[in-house]
């Protein structure tokens, strides 16, 4: 049977990427940021994951506002790096794993989850520079194949934090029910504090996001009660984001240790953080 | 200060009214129609549908008001990219800063409210 | 607040529509669907709905297999007749009803209804049919605005006949809680059995379609608990297409009566139905 | 009779192998592409990615290949129908009748099984 190995919980800010892409994370805006990644890098290289499960939401890349689904999977054989208006990033192409996002999709839709199925999808820095948070050096291929969840978090009703909590549940479910063995990583990814646009623009609630670091991990029922408004509200209108971290949360079991986390201001207009956290088992 | 609301919900009325300048604003991350958009911005704009107030926000580049008129930043964005702007930029523009001044503030702890 | 006065469901075969389109109505072939379908039609010309919220499947038209919702909803303006690839069938374009789809979709989404929305949507025959079973000569235009509610019955795993059961009961809720005085129609379309490809293909189950068609009324709980191989297997592969009877039944209240039915075999290669319910409203 | 399956159910791994073709069908919506197909179709297959079976089946108008390949039938309906064929006609391709048999079956009440 598989097994989740571990959870991250990380921002997704495209300058993370393109900080990388241009050799800057050693120049002094962005070196405390990279700095703080150091430990948990060192710790998931030496924990592999056959496949990363890795939640996040498209940017108006490979979603447009003429379909727009609450939760989708990718069942597709590979990925494509999406042009987001600026050339797609230098980053291998993303394998997937088909078998196991036909079992995803099979068992969370029977368990009352209304999943969308991309088999085209063209990936963007929603999944990429969280791929390049945990292996900044791919060469020419990411170390591990790739199921993407996407997460409607831009068109207003997002799903409540609540939803977003229980799919965590399921798919962890699922993922332990996936008759293979393999390692499997969540990723849960965007946020933290921030606010792009309006009079409200570069809005940073860093006592909110430093309660929310803590809660993820002992505490998610209580950042699962939180409405969407209050999520814009404390965060910001593109700080709902978070309520993606609660879908990698629900999939870990309630038997997890802190590895290690981080939490910088700024990444471009972003709180950005990292959280790791091992997945000790079902007790 | 500007004139921009508090805060912009792309919800589904807003994603109605904001239909035709959003997608001729994500069409920009295909290079043709970057191509395209810059020979002829105003023919461009005709061809997508959009509304004259739309339309002059686009030209303009009067980005409070193409969100008004329903845009999504994440749309938008990929129009100032074109121009070379940053988010510090379009940051700036919203709350009445410079790019520097926004980016000032952003690197010491970003902009608290409430 | 808003009110549902009937619900109807009904086949939705192409065929059906271009007899119509090419004045074949009273063809032998014809004469005995179309006359089964009259006083179904009298009584709705004579309980006239201000929108119609019609469950429908697309048929490649819409929707490819790039992305695939579940579940959908359009929340556009107005929706332009598809061309399926013979041509847009000669009928009005379809105005919608943003305002109540609006409502429809943040109502279920805190319902935990995965939505999926549609502001581009050109209807297919799985939509255009019934609003001509419905009104045979509209004119200029139809004489009701639609809200699209796209179901999967394409892709496997289709959403299990419980859920759409469970969908169609908050449907209910959410239309009887909009505020506006409006008469709201709900049509619940597809079926009876038939299947399209194969060494099956041809198949006809009228015992299980009679089944069905007396339990939609007074016994949905029995056909919700169906799983979606039973219905393939009895119903064949597209008369899966039945579960979206089952959210035009959960949408109405639990005092309804028949108004009328009829059932004939073949409309192309299926059974064709139609059962016309009006909703008593809630005692 | 045929060689086809009682049941093509297109799950997601037939959606996955049959994505090619299945595109290619999808694409006949269109009155341009289906003109462009019929001007040569071997190279509208190529320009789709199908694979050199795929292909065969979509040229010989293999119908049960197709289906055996991953086509879903509502998509090579649009082919059945650029060429003048009913869905009766691929039923009986399906069940090894004529188009007239399969249809007398139909208005006899439908093919009974179990
Ligand atoms: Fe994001
Ligand atoms: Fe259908």
């Amino acid at each position: 049977m598989a097994e989740i190995i571990w959870g991250l919980a990380t921002s997704h800010v495209p300058s993370i990427g393109a900080a990388m892409d241009h050799h800057k994370t050693t120049d002094p805006y962005w070196k405390p940021l990279f700095d703080g990644y150091e430990p948990a890098r060192a710790w998931m290289a030496a924990h592999r994951p056959d496949v990363a499960v890795i939640v996040y939401n498209d940017h108006a890349n490979a979603v447009d506002l003429d379909l727009v689904p609450t939760f989708g999977i990718g069942a597709a054989g590979s990925y494509d790096v999406a042009d987001e208006g600026w050339g797609p990033r230098p980053v291998p192409p993303v394998v997937g794993a088909p078998e196991l996002s036909a079992h995803l999709v099979g068992e969370l839709v029977d368990d009352g989850f209304d999943i969308a199925t991309f088999h085209r999808l063209d990936v963007d820095h929603g999944l990429t520079v969280p791929l390049s948070v945990y292996c900044p050096d791919p060469g020419e291929a990411w170390p591990c194949a790739v199921v993407p969840v996407l997460v409607n978090v831009i068109q207003y009703p997002q799903p409540t934090a609540a939803r977003c909590h229980a799919l965590g549940k399921a798919i962890g479910r699922a993922i332990r029910s996936f008759p293979q063995d393999l390692k499997v990583a969540v990723f849960g990814t965007g946020g933290m504090s921030h606010q792009l646009a309006g009079a409200r623009a570069g809005l940073i609630n860093s006592e909110f996001d430093r309660m929310f670091l803590q809660a993820i991990e002992s505490e998610p029922e209580k950042l699962a009660a939180l409405t969407r408004e209050e999520y814009i509200r404390e965060a910001g209108t593109e700080g709902i984001e978070l309520i993606m971290w609660l879908v990698m949360r629900g999939a870990l079991s309630d038997r997890i240790t802190r590895v290690h986390d981080t939490y910088h201001v700024p990444a471009s207009n972003t709180a950005a953080a990292l959280a790791l956290f091992e997945d000790l088992g079902e007790a | 200060m500007t004139k921009a609301q508090d805060n912009y919900l792309l919800d589904l009325a807003a994603s109605r009214r904001g239909y035709a300048i959003n997608r001729l604003c994500g069409s920009l991350k295909d290079p043709e129609n970057r191509h395209r958009f810059s020979e002829d911005e105003a023919a461009y704009c005709d061809a997508y549908g959009l509304s004259p107030e739309q339309k002059r926000a686009i030209l303009e580049r009067d980005w409070t008001a193409m969100l008004d008129l329903g845009a999504s930043i994440f749309y938008t964005f990929k129009l100032a990219v074109l121009d070379g702007k940053s988010m510090q930029h379009l940051g700036g523009v919203f709350t009445g800063m410079s790019a520097e001044e926004f980016t000032a503030a952003m690197r010491s702890g970003g902009r608290r409210f409430g």
